[in-house]
């Protein structure tokens, strides 16, 4: 594989960061000012996250090493088709999100305004270093930066009740990294003598078991913001926060950053052939499909609509590990592909609900009755983001779970597909529901009669982010090349 | 408070013991360097003399002679006699306290300079001494109240 | 009985710290529990003193007239330039001592320990 | 005449006379007191930097002192640890010098003002002097120069510091008389008393019990010294209640340099492997440090007194100190040194910053931190950072000491013990997040009482130089490791 040297992803992390700096030091006075920067950013930062695109398809991997701090402790950057995948979604929603936030913080005259777009950069700022970390010890710095840099905005409301959820947010995420992942690397680095992700796993096959599997499940247990259960609960807990943060860093960012890391963990530190060799995958499977199935029965009995948004989350977000278990390529495929479909479909469901809370103040889905005939471009983003998740065909759910069914019988694990199955059964069930109650009852309340959408800032990003989910599916192309090119890059093929 | 009565006998006696411990002192410091002594000892004894002034008489009647503020200087001086002795041998080209060299300033032989080089020492190490002490006894007995007058 | 009379210097100095070490922990006046600190320390002197001891030796004060010098006729000064350090340090110490426990006296008027604990936790 | 050949001894010298010619300057013009004795301070920060390039470009420095040849008279001689504990401890008197200014206005009456310079000089003679004697009975000097001073120092903070003061004298005195009988016993069996004289005799004497004997009393001695858990009594109530510039300065140099005479003795006085493999003391330390971490931590938690929590931080602190130093390999060494550094930027910065807020509102309680984000931003910035760091969030330097720590314990097979250091952290999470979420987020009910501002300047350039200095120094951990610890590694690590 080719290496070129490019100082590109530190700049694509930089830009956030001193925008963030900008954003402080303009403050609220200057309002229009500081929404400038963070737009400038976010364009900025997509701009040079889609430059190093035409190298990576080549085939080649890009590499900066920041800083050599000790021999082993390193920030190095290391860019190659996944990290570059992820980075690419989570900037881009970024820009979309950023509109988003303006109509939305606006709308609802929140206080503290400047600390919110502050700590937003430095989040997206840190999901990028996560994303083109080369090493394990990289990626751990960045990974508590995004769990310190998003407390604030979980507790940005101040209430006792934000306060509480925050702080149950930080118990999960620190004590977890802390104590699971921290160990999982120490043990990693006594194993192996090095920290780097590299293909075909780092972890060699001659050393004890028992050793390697206390280190995978210390792994497992320790990426605590890929929302596997029973460590699920701050994901629920988080969502408080203002509802921009939850669709963006809730639904893509900072989960996909757990997840994304348990996938560098799968194929780059423990590798496939030492997985298949202890029988791990197995567990994770199994972990995993619990989850989607778990979590969607809980979602089911949610009445607040961000809630139930949220145990959907924690469901999807474990097929995509479900699909790294699997150890398949097809799975593979289909795990990455849902990184994306899942967040435009989420993205969508989020700010759906954040565009009834800024137009109606409703929370509740019990109150959504006749929602639709008010909002109705909304709630049509709102139903398309829902089938996209159920996995019905013009949409891109439905490309994942394909993959994801192919991967499931190409590595013999019929179980995967009875899960699959109950999970869009569920799915639907909790999701329809709610289509339901918005378009056919009629509202409770008549003072509203004619339409109400959401402001412009609000709705188009929701719009936008429904259409996306529908182009994604009718021209998949880009990113099914892409995605091979992972493909192969992981499977070595 | 210290003060209950004037004895005579008592006060007389310390008026003629008191030069003499004092000159003991003296000679106790001034051979610390060749034979049994030397500062430490020799400042306890001078700081003893002292403190059977502030006995025999009272403590204002000795502040008198010998005030609060001379023996604070006093006990600060001593140790910076030390000190800079040992500095001097720095600037002078030698090893801190390393006395031989002081024959560039002191025109003797570099052993006998060695000796008062010491000598030095010891009667710097005695004035702290004494004043540490005395200043230890009257804190002690006027409840650290004689620095603001009120005894 | 050789161990107990032989070196009967080292039981003298450790019967001497446990009984400063008793006052230090046990008594509950504290100018008893400097008078154990004192005999704690003179305790550890007594050691050092003792272990330069030589029999049928003198002071180490070298007179010129002798050409010979046998070090066995000469006691160890070392031990007790140490001491003398030792006991500076002492001095000091006590002196410290003394003076925070006539700061303790000033503010509680007593100088029991159990007291000022009472007095400190009524204050609370 | 060369001034830098002497300068071994200057650093001794020079805080000595100044603390006596200041109490000169009292009588004839106080104003200078301050400046003199930050200048006098300035000057040991400048000759400790000049000692540790010495040690770097030429390797170990002897100082004859009086020219007396060395099994004789007192050897000065620092090598690459004392280089690095001088640097400490000098930058650090000069740092909290700084921040005394203002400070002490508030505890101590203006005419002591100049006699508290002039112990806290004293105090770093000793300190300085502990550092550089490569001689045991010269140690024991100093050590109780500098303890004499610290009962001093406490002694003249708030009415319980009395007390406090007293306890720390009957527990210092013990303490330093163990020492002195290990002295003694050493001295008995070998005759010397100079250090590198010892390294030489002493191995032929490891089978005698005296040697173990002495070894007992030097443990027992600097164990109660540096607050080892169940020897740790005076410690809380002595830094509590002292003014603070002497918290800060005693808990960052005091117990680090009580930590340095360990690793003497223990490794350049004995060989290693005597403590390791001879006898079973380096295990004991290994387990009494152990528990010393879990109750410290442990207890810490219990604390309402922001002071005395950070106290008993303190005492988990120094048993990860004692805990890499007996692990008995590399890495526990390196991360045990570069802890003593980290720790002291760490700690004394927090006890800077409880001065401080006590210097605004009056109070140390935990309780009344609320809203105090609002006031004074900076230092609470700064409290940020340093609280990062005790918890080991990378890049803090707090995360690479522990790093070093933990990959110790598992390498030489101690996981109970890496265990405990990891529940250490996240106890550290609990206490400070529980902290940061009442300056932050939690807003102060009775505001009139709290109108303030920042910190005065001289209050605040040290804490913010001490933020920094914990953020820069984590960066370059590698650099200090590999210019300096590395060569202080005891033989055979």
């Amino acid at each position: 594989m080719e290496t070129s040297i490019s100082i590109k992803p530190v700049l694509a992390i930089a830009v956030s960061a001193v925008s963030a700096f900008l954003i402080a030091i303009t403050g609220e006075k200057l309002r229009n000012l500081r929404e400038t920067w963070s737009i400038l950013a976010s364009i900025f930062k997509f701009l040079i996250v889609v430059s190093m695109l035409p190298d990576i398809l080549c085939g080649k991997v890009i590499e900066y090493c920041l800083f050599r701090i000790t021999s082993e402790l390193i920030l190095h950057f290391r860019i190659d088709a996944l990290g570059l995948f992820f980075a690419m979604t989570a900037s881009f929603l970024w820009i979309i999100t950023s509109f988003y936030s303006i109509g939305y913080m606006r709308g609802l005259n929140e206080h503290k305004q400047t600390r919110y777009f502050v700590y937003f950069a430095i989040t997206l700022s840190a999901t990028m270093g996560v994303a083109f970390s080369a090493n394990i010890f990289t990626a751990f710095v960045f990974y508590e930066i995004i769990t310190i840099a998003t407390y604030p905005l979980v507790a940005h409301k101040e209430t006792e009740e934000a306060k509480k959820n925050a702080r149950k947010y930080l118990a999960y995420l620190l004590s977890t990294s802390v104590a699971f992942q921290l160990t999982a690397i120490v043990l990693t680095y006594c194993l192996s003598g090095n920290l780097y992700f590299s293909k075909g796993g780092n972890l060699s096959n001659d050393i004890s078991s028992s050793l390697l599997t206390i280190t995978f499940l210390l792994y497992i247990a320790g990426i605590t913001k890929a929302a596997i259960m029973p460590l699920h609960s701050w994901l629920p807990a988080a969502m408080v926060a203002p509802t921009p943060v939850s669709a963006l860093l809730h639904a893509v960012a900072v989960v996909k950053t757990g997840v994304f890391m348990i996938l560098r963990v799968v194929f780059y530190i423990f590798g496939v052939d030492l997985l298949k060799s202890l029988n791990l995958e197995t567990v994770l499977a199994v972990v995993a499909s619990f989850t989607i199935v778990a979590a969607s029965v809980i979602a089911l009995r949610q009445d607040n609509l961000k809630l139930r948004l949220a145990y959907s989350t924690v469901s999807q977000l474990s097929y995509i590990v479900l699909g790294a278990a699997l150890l398949s390529p097809s799975a593979l495929k289909g795990s990455i592909f849902h990184i994306i479909a899942h967040a435009f479909g989420k993205i969508t469901l989020f700010f759906a609900a954040g565009a009834i809370y800024v137009t109606t103040y409703k929370t509740k889905i019990s109150e959504l009755d006749g929602i639709g005939k008010r909002m109705p471009l909304i709630m049509a983003s709102f139903t398309i983001g829902a089938l996209s998740m159920i996995g019905v065909p013009p949409f891109a759910g439905f490309i994942s779970k394909w993959y994801l069914s192919v991967g499931a019988i190409e590595s013999d694990k019929i179980f995967v597909l009875a899960i699959l199955a109950i999970s869009t059964i569920l799915n639907a069930c909790y999701f329809m529901p709610i289509v339901y109650v918005a378009f056919m009852k009629k509202s409770k309340d008549s003072k509203y009669n004619g339409i109400n959408e959401a402001p412009i800032f609000v709705l188009i990003p929701t719009v936008l982010t429904a259409v996306l989910t529908l182009v994604v599916f009718l021209c998949p192309h880009p990113f099914i090349k892409l995605i091979i090119l992972i493909v192969n890059q992981t499977f070595g093929g | 408070m210290i003060r209950l009565y004037d004895d005579l006998i008592i006060q007389t006696v310390c008026r003629i013991m008191i030069p003499l411990i004092q000159l003991f002192a003296f000679y106790v410091i001034a051979h610390g360097h060749y034979s049994p002594g030397g500062g430490f000892q020799g400042g306890c004894i001078l700081g003893a003399s002292f403190i059977l002034m502030v006995i025999a008489y009272d403590i204002n009647w000795m502040k008198r002679r010998f005030s609060e503020k001379k023996n604070t200087l006093l006990m600060a001086f001593g140790v910076l006699i030390y000190a800079l002795v040992g500095v001097l041998c720095i600037l002078l080209g030698a090893e801190y306290l390393n006395y031989g060299i002081l024959n560039k300033i002191i025109p003797t032989d570099s052993v006998k300079v060695r000796a008062l080089g010491t000598l030095i020492i010891e009667i710097g190490v005695g004035i702290t001494v004494m004043a540490v002490m005395v200043s230890i006894f009257l804190n002690l007995t006027t409840f650290g109240k004689h620095e603001k007058g009120e005894v | 009985m050789e161990t107990v009379i032989g070196k009967y210097n080292y039981w003298i100095y450790i019967a001497l710290m446990m009984i400063g070490f008793y006052a230090m922990i046990a008594k509950r006046n504290l100018v008893k529990k400097i008078v154990g600190m004192n005999i704690f320390q003179t305790a550890i002197i007594l050691f050092f003193i003792s272990t330069a001891y030589k029999k049928d030796a003198t002071i180490p004060i070298l007179i010129k007239s002798q050409e010979v010098i046998d070090p066995a006729k000469y006691i160890n000064p070392l031990p007790h330039v140490l001491m003398l350090t030792a006991i500076v340090v002492m001095v000091s110490t006590f002196g410290v001592a003394l003076a925070v426990i006539m700061m303790l006296y000033k503010q509680y008027k007593t100088l029991d320990e159990d007291e000022i604990i009472e007095i400190l936790r009524k204050k609370k | 005449m060369n001034l830098s050949e002497h300068s071994s001894i200057l650093i001794v010298v020079i805080p000595l006379i100044a603390s006596f010619v200041n109490i000169f300057l009292n009588f004839l013009q106080r104003k200078l007191c301050y400046p003199f004795f930050v200048l006098v301070l300035g000057i040991c920060v400048a000759l400790s930097i000049d000692i540790l390039c010495q040690v770097i470009n030429f390797g170990v420095l002897r100082y004859r002192l009086g020219g007396w040849m060395a099994p004789w008279g007192i050897e000065y001689v620092i090598d690459h640890l004392n280089a690095y504990l001088i640097v400490i401890v000098s930058s650090m008197s000069f740092i909290v010098a700084i921040y005394s200014k203002d400070s002490v206005k508030k505890e101590i009456s203006k005419a002591k003002l100049p006699y508290f310079y002039s112990t806290y000089l004293l105090l770093a003679t000793g300190l300085f002097g502990i550092t550089v004697t490569g001689d045991i009975f010269n140690l024991y000097v100093f050590l109780e120069i500098a303890s004499l001073s610290a009962y001093a120092l406490v002694a003249i903070g708030e009415k319980r510091s009395v007390l406090a003061s007293f306890h720390y004298i009957i527990m210092g005195t013990i303490g330093a008389c163990f020492y002195l009988l290990g002295v003694g016993y050493i001295y008995i069996i070998t005759g010397s008393l100079n250090i590198s004289d010892l390294t030489r005799l002493l191995p032929s004497l490891y089978e005698s019990k005296v040697t173990l004997t002495a070894l007992a009393f030097f443990i027992v001695g600097i164990g109660i010294k540096i607050a080892l858990f169940p020897l740790h009594r005076w410690l809380p109530d002595s830094y509590t209640f002292a003014p603070s510039a002497v918290s800060a300065f005693a808990s960052a140099t005091v117990t680090k340099v009580g930590i340095y005479v360990l690793i003497r003795i223990s490794f350049t006085l004995f060989e290693p492997k005597f403590l390791i493999e001879m006898t079973p003391l380096s295990n004991i330390l290994i387990w009494w440090s152990t528990i010393a971490i879990f109750f410290g931590s442990l207890i810490a938690i219990g604390q309402k007194d922001f002071k005395r929590t950070l106290s008993y931080i303190l005492i988990a602190e120094i048993g990860y100190m004692v805990f890499g130093i007996n692990i008995g390999n590399k890495e526990g060494f390196i991360g045990a040194v570069l802890h003593i550094l980290n720790d002291s930027l760490m700690i004394g910065c927090l006890f800077m910053i409880a001065g401080g807020v006590f210097y605004r509102i009056g109070s140390r309680n935990i309780e009344d931190f609320n809203g105090l984000n609002r006031n004074m931003p900076i230092t609470m910035a700064a409290f940020t950072i340093a609280a990062l760091s005790m918890i080991g969030i990378p890049p803090t330097a707090g995360f690479f000491s522990k790093w070093y720590l933990i990959v110790g314990a598992v390498k030489a097979g101690y996981l109970v013990s890496a265990v405990i250091l990891i529940f250490s952290s996240l106890v550290n999470a609990l206490i400070f997040f529980r902290i940061l979420e009442k300056i932050y987020f939690t807003k102060n009910e009775n505001t009139p009482m709290y109108n303030f501002r920042e910190l005065p300047i001289s209050m605040m350039i040290p804490i913010v130089i001490t933020a920094l200095a914990i953020l820069i120094i984590g960066l370059y951990s590698g650099e200090i490791i590999s210019s300096v610890i590395k060569f202080s590694l005891p033989k055979g690590f």
